[in-house]
């Protein structure tokens, strides 16, 4: 808080409406980009089948979705991905630029993830549900976005979530 | 009302010892209660009386009388609540008490939104199962729970009062049920979208039964029914997507992130006591478990209706 | 005789004109954004808060109705757990507190027969930045991502790994508005209760009132930056990747736990210490007696205030403390029954010696008695360690806190309300109406909550937005369900009544209840400049010891003076000058919403946002003097 | 019950009362105290959440972290508590009305707090680990920004009354904010001591 200069007074200010209304706008603006970001899908309606395309009508709901992103990693945890897309494995394993060899798209993350490619990595398709893969083509394409620290720290959060084979219960 | 998720009818000691302390202070509440409200409908009777005179009104605070009963009351309240912290106190040194009487390591693990239970086995293995817990009459059981993901809190109302369960802390609870019986238990902290199904059965059962079980489920899967789809069942489950996040000892299925299913037909309830088993209930839980436990970590597989009916005659045939 | 009486009738209505020229705010809007007048203010305070108030409870409702019945699908998960999340954060944050701070910047300077606070463009910053507050939580809720993780936000689950988004920020960041501005009504009240007490107000002759707002203040002081500390941490954890809860990380998830409720317990005594301060007051008009025990109940408050911050951990009774710490805090837990236990008494015994009047004010006080005092011994129960084990989050833990904050603080809110109604709006409202509303809100109140105790024993956990029938749960939920109709309906009665009154109640006069502190001196309602002259008082109770208050003039009629006294004595010892209207407050407010705003979606923002922000405050404290005449930079012409 | 206000007998007269006032007697100070009071109980928690979190055990720093650096550290208390002595005289200057003094005080606590603020900000590169690394790293990261924090409001307070005494006539009442805003400069100094031991021997001694 202001301190210091003090018991001041009157003198009448006009009233600055070109303050007000950028200070409105940008809080408008702030909040309407945050709206599809924000939504959270719980219900029934998953995907149970591979992207048609780069116009597939279900894009848009994984595309920059925060929560279908979130899942994703959750997934990503538990199938023991970080096996060799750690945060400090090499470029471009890691995720951390978006450069990707295959394309940085959902319906190609998705083929990767699901059929596999050249170089090994394996097909997940028969082992992995089509829900949990479009959700984890949404948190692959959003890893070069996301801050380094802030990977690590989701990173650390979910160690007690199984990591493939290696679990062995809870922290302690 | 069902007494299985109670904590009015307690079926273990320290339940019973909780439930002595909730006696003691409906007993101390329920008087102080009482003369308060005889107090109110005193000063209103007399307050109403007063009405009449019309003088000026009182500026003296000052009143020896109402003094001295301030006095007294005081120390009613004081006695009161000495009484209650002594009894507290009590109830918490004998809840101490049974740290010296376990005889038996279960490690309770809560997940977002299921528990997975693991026993040690006399031989000093581990024995996994979910979402039901076992326990012998009598006996002392140290439960160590821990979290995988977020704050949860192991509660089973009948056995004894809740215990937090909360990533990097190790928490135990001591459990000495005394009457056999099934009761419920369930997660008392908020964890998110599904904590509402995130039960658990509980079977309290004579040490010899408990000794029965225990031996049962450490056995490797073996399914018993004459149903033909049973095998075609075993196919679906242990091959396909089920098996990268379950296990079912004795076969191909070793996934860790999911329930342990090896004699899921044992249970009582699917997905956290959010359905009774039955085979139809297996077969939805399987085709839409999102329909039933919106933002479970379950997904929906695809599989053929005749598919999906054989994984559940299968898993229900895991005794 | 006539000429003389003439004389000083025309001298008052002069003296009347100057004052109003130099209180009155600007007509219009720009009088409306730029007032900083108390009574203004604290209306619009008021007014948010009745309509968060209002809008919580309509959520309150739609989960009733979705427990009606077991398995019930009219919300799923998402839907309920953001219900439960936007009711719980506004009622405490955006309902009762400012509400309360509300009622105290409306009441102490006419309790202190002063012309404003001690700061007043701090009020009118305060309201704005509570207004901010609250369109932070509910424009997002409108455009649909609205918090959904309790009042509480215990990480991890609201860590980034569980708690993608911005849902979690955008309430970290609402509680960061609304205790700014809570700080700010805080500072003001303590400030003005020190230093501006009217001539011959000692310490020992304040109103009872003023006690309670004055305790309330200081715990605000102390309590609110833990929540801010708290909070400020958990954006830093989800945005700047911080590890202060990652158990992984070397952090710990109980350290929020702590820091939260170290706030989170005196929250509660925010609330409540308030609403004993409105009983106070309301038990002596209405007994026609000063409040038996002063001092008893000074003390009392002074009790609650110290033993209030050494209670949080009985909130973490289930987290596995050692047996010893948790035995202690059972002790200073049950140890706060005490001195509310001798308020009780004070106040039923002065009912008892005194001339008890039923009016509806005093029969909210009745309600408050009956129903608070069970939410008291509940409290008792859940501070006992090993009993709590089985009680904490679970049904008997909502209709303990239920019947703590709505018996304890609403129900002398309402009953203040209807007190202090006449005083701000000059007319009465309607006692037969407010009987009505009364009972209905009381019974429908009591039979809503008072089924949860059972339940929660029967084992319903709290925030779970559906149960299974074979749990028998439902016949109680039932009951609670429609009696939370009907509780609704009452307060729709009050609310109506309280409206309807405005226009159409009895004229008041300045007096109507025959109070006894000076609030009750000035005509309702009160002129913008509050009293024609300073009143000096010599007792607790001046308008009944006296016919004829002493007053003091000599403050300035043609700008704005306060008279400042000594701390303790309060004799007059100088004047000051009081602010004018002014739009900076408003102005600072906005540069500070667009600063936490943004540093919801980056850290930046808290850099360059600081710019606007330093430049609004010193607008807003820039003197207005003449320029220097010497030195290398006086004025050349 | 009366309709009417109850009449008002004038006894007396404040006319005669001064105008300004300085200390516990001006209302300015007590909201100023006040907020110190806030800010005070805001640098006791995040240092009890500090020694929370190093009470946990463990390594502290953790292991390839080094404590960060005494020099630049050392400067800066140094600086703080020598800008602590023309501060002491600025605000008795203020009680004497003296512009002539105050003016030079008010710059010279201006440019001794530009100065420290030079210093902190070559301090801020020398703490030797990023927040992010892990809960040591983000416990005293987060007391130094609190405290930077503070010493750039009062840097900026400071300057604004500098510029603002320079330029105009002050009233007593502005003697008053400048020896307020000396208090708060020495609110500053004085919260420095423990948050300062935190940082810089904590990590070495606790």
């Amino acid at each position: 808080m202001g301190r210091g200069l003090g018991t001041s007074d009157d003198e009448k200010w006009r009233l600055n409406l070109s303050r007000v209304a950028i200070a409105l706008a940008m809080a408008s603006s702030l909040g309407a980009w945050g709206c599809d970001s924000e939504k959270r899908t719980v219900d029934a309606t998953a995907p149970v089948t591979a992207p048609t395309g780069r116009s597939d009508p279900r894009l848009p709901a994984y595309a920059d979705n925060k929560f279908q992103q979130s899942q994703g990693g959750l997934y990503f945890t538990w199938y023991g991905c970080g096996q060799c897309h750690s945060q400090s494995a090499q470029r471009p394993q890691n995720f951390s630029t978006a450069n990707f060899r295959y394309g940085g798209d959902i319906p190609f993350l998705y083929q990767s993830i699901a059929d596999g490619r050249a170089g090994g990595m394996p097909a997940y398709k028969d082992r992995v549900p089509a829900q949990q893969i479009w959700q984890m083509a949404s948190y692959v394409k959003s890893l070069p976005k996301t801050n380094q620290y802030l990977r690590r720290r989701e990173d650390l959060d979910q160690k007690g979530q199984p990591t493939g084979t290696t679990w062995s219960g809870a922290v302690r | 009302m069902s007494p299985a998720q109670s904590a009015l009818f307690p079926a273990a000691e320290q339940a019973a010892t909780q439930f002595d302390v909730l006696t003691l202070m409906l007993w101390i509440c329920g008087v102080m209660y009482l003369v308060v409200l005889l107090f109110v409908a005193l000063a209103i009777w007399r307050g109403a009386r007063a009405r009449a005179a019309a003088d000026s009104p009182v500026t003296e605070a000052a009143d020896p009388t109402l003094s001295r009963a301030l006095a007294i009351w005081s120390c009613v309240v004081v006695l009161g609540l000495t009484a209650l912290v002594v009894g507290s106190f009590f109830a918490d040194r004998s809840l101490a008490a049974a740290r010296d009487r376990e005889t038996l390591v279960i490690r309770a693990t809560g997940q977002q939104w299921w528990w997975r239970f693991a026993y040690r086995t006399p031989g000093g293995a581990w024995v996994e199962t979910a979402n039901e817990l076992h326990l012998p009459a009598g006996r002392t059981a140290r439960v160590e729970v821990g979290s995988t993901d977020v704050i949860h809190s192991f509660w089973a109302p009948p056995l004894a009062g809740k215990m937090d369960v909360i990533p990097g802390h190790a928490n135990v609870l001591d459990l000495t049920p005394q009457r056999i019986g099934w009761y419920r238990g369930t997660c008392g902290e908020f964890c998110g979208l599904q904590h509402a199904h995130m039960a658990f059965d509980v079977r309290v059962e004579s040490p010899a039964d408990f000794d029965r079980w225990l031996a049962a489920q450490a056995t490797p899967a073996a399914p018993q029914s004459g149903d033909p789809s049973v095998a075609r069942g075993q196919v679906v489950v242990t091959q396909g997507q089920c098996a990268e996040c379950h296990t079912i000892r004795g076969t191909a299925a070793a996934g860790k992130a999911g329930p342990d299913l090896t004699h899921i037909g044992s249970r009582r309830s699917i997905a956290a006591g959010t359905l009774p088993m039955s085979r139809g209930g297996l077969e939805g839980w399987i085709e839409q478990p999102a329909a039933l436990k919106p933002g479970t970590n379950m997904p929906a597989v695809s599989l053929s209706p005749s598919d999906a009916d054989a994984a559940s005659a299968y898993l229900l045939s895991l005794k | 005789m006539t000429a003389e009486t003439d004389l000083r009738a025309r001298g008052l209505a002069d003296r009347r004109r100057r004052l109003l020229a130099a209180w009155a705010d600007a007509p219009g809007l720009w009088g409306f954004l730029t007032t900083v007048d108390h009574k203004r203010l604290a209306a619009r305070y008021i007014v948010t808060t009745m309509a968060m108030l209002f809008a919580a409870g309509m959520l309150g409702v739609d989960m009733r109705l979705q427990l009606a019945a077991p398995d019930m699908h009219r919300m799923g998960p998402q839907g309920y757990d953001e219900s439960f999340s936007l009711h719980g954060s506004t009622m405490l944050f955006l309902v009762s507190v400012p509400v309360m701070e509300a009622m105290a910047m409306w009441l102490v300077p006419l309790m202190l027969g002063q012309r404003n606070m001690a700061f007043p463009r701090l009020n009118a910053f305060s309201y704005w930045m509570y207004l901010e507050g609250v369109l932070m939580l509910w424009i997002p809720h409108a455009l649909g991502f609205t918090p959904d993780l309790g009042w509480f936000e215990y990480p991890p689950l609201s860590g980034p790994a569980y708690a993608p988004g911005h849902r979690a920020d955008v309430w970290a960041q609402m509680i960061t508005f609304t205790e700014v501005a809570a700080l700010c009504v805080s500072v003001n009240v303590v400030v003005t209760i020190f230093t501006m007490r009217p001539p011959g107000m000692t310490l020992g002759r304040m109103p009872l009132f003023l006690w309670g707002m004055l305790v309330a203040s200081f715990m605000t002081v102390f309590g609110l930056p833990a929540v801010m500390v708290v909070t400020s941490m958990l954006i830093a954890d989800r945005e700047v990747a911080t590890h202060f809860f990652s158990p992984s990380g070397g952090g710990d998830v109980l350290l929020f736990q702590h820091l939260y409720w170290f706030f989170g317990h005196p929250e509660v005594y925010i609330i409540f210490v308030p609403g004993v301060a409105f009983v106070s007051s309301i038990v002596e008009t209405f007994s026609r007696r000063v409040v038996f025990g002063y001092v008893p109940m000074v003390v009392a408050v002074l009790a609650i205030g110290v033993l209030a911050f050494g209670l949080w951990v009985h909130h973490m009774f289930a987290v596995g403390l050692p047996k010893m710490g948790a035995d202690f805090y059972t002790a200073a837990s049950m140890a706060i029954a005490l001195p509310i236990g001798v308020q009780i008494f004070c106040w039923i015994a002065t009912m008892f010696r005194g001339r008890l009047q039923l009016k509806t004010p005093m029969l909210w006080v009745i309600g408050f008695i009956v129903t608070f005092v069970i939410g008291g011994m509940t409290g008792v129960m859940t501070a006992s360690a090993p009993l709590d084990l089985q009680l904490t989050d679970t049904y008997f833990v909502v209709a303990h806190l239920h019947y703590v904050l709505v018996g304890g603080a609403i129900f002398p809110l309402l009953g203040a309300f209807t007190y202090w109604y006449p005083k701000a709006t000059g007319r009465m409202m309607s006692e037969v109406w407010g009987r009505i509303s009364w009972a209905l809100v009381v019974v429908g109140f009591n039979l809503t909550f008072f089924p949860m105790h059972l339940l929660g024993l029967m084992g319903m956990p709290r925030r779970i937005y559906t149960y299974p029938a074979e749990m028998g749960w439902g016949p109680l939920n039932l009951l609670s369900t429609v009696s939370a109709l009907i509780t609704v309906v009452g307060a729709g009665i009050f609310v109506l009544n309280a409206l309807l009154s405005y226009w159409r109640g009895r004229l008041a006069g300045a007096n109507p209840w025959g109070g006894s502190t000076l609030e009750w001196a000035t005509p309702s309602p009160p002129p913008p400049y509050n009293f024609d002259y300073i009143p000096t008082v010599d007792s607790v109770a001046p308008l009944w010891t006296r016919d004829e208050l002493h007053a003091l003039e000599g403050l300035s009629l043609d700008s704005r003076e306060v008279l400042v006294t000594t701390l303790v004595d309060a004799k007059p010892d100088n004047r000051q000058k009081s602010p004018k209207p002014s739009l900076w407050p408003l102005l600072t407010a906005l540069a500070v919403g667009v600063m936490f705003v943004g540093s919801i979606f980056s850290p930046w923002p808290i850099v360059w946002g600081s710019v606007p922000v330093a430049a609004t405050i010193v607008g807003w404290f820039w003197p207005t003097r003449p320029r220097a005449q010497r030195g290398p930079l006086r004025a050349r012409t | 019950m009366s309709e009417e206000t109850p009449a008002f007998r004038v006894v007396g007269d404040v006319s005669a009362l001064p105008d300004y006032a300085f200390g516990p007697r001006s209302i300015l100070w007590w909201g100023n105290s006040a907020f110190m009071m806030i800010e005070g109980t805001a640098f006791v928690l995040a240092a009890a959440a500090y020694l929370y979190i190093r009470g946990k055990g463990g390594h502290w720093p953790p292991p390839g972290v080094r404590p960060p650096d005494l020099l630049w550290g050392g400067l800066f208390t140094a600086g703080l508590l020598l800008s602590e002595l023309p501060n002491r005289w600025l605000q008795a200057k203020t009680r004497q009305f003296d512009l002539a003094s105050v003016r030079f005080g008010v710059l010279v606590m201006t440019l001794a707090g530009l100065a420290l603020a030079g210093v902190r900000a070559v301090e801020l590169s020398h703490i030797n680990v990023r927040w992010g690394v892990d809960a040591y790293a983000s416990c005293i990261w987060l007391l130094m920004v609190l405290h930077t924090t503070h010493v750039v409001t009062d840097l900026g307070d400071t300057a604004v009354l500098c510029l603002w005494m320079f330029t105009h006539q002050p009233g007593p009442s502005q003697f008053s904010d400048v020896n307020d805003n000396c208090s708060y400069w020495t609110f500053v100094v004085v919260t420095w001591i423990p948050i300062g031991f935190l940082i810089y021997l904590g990590p070495r001694l606790l």
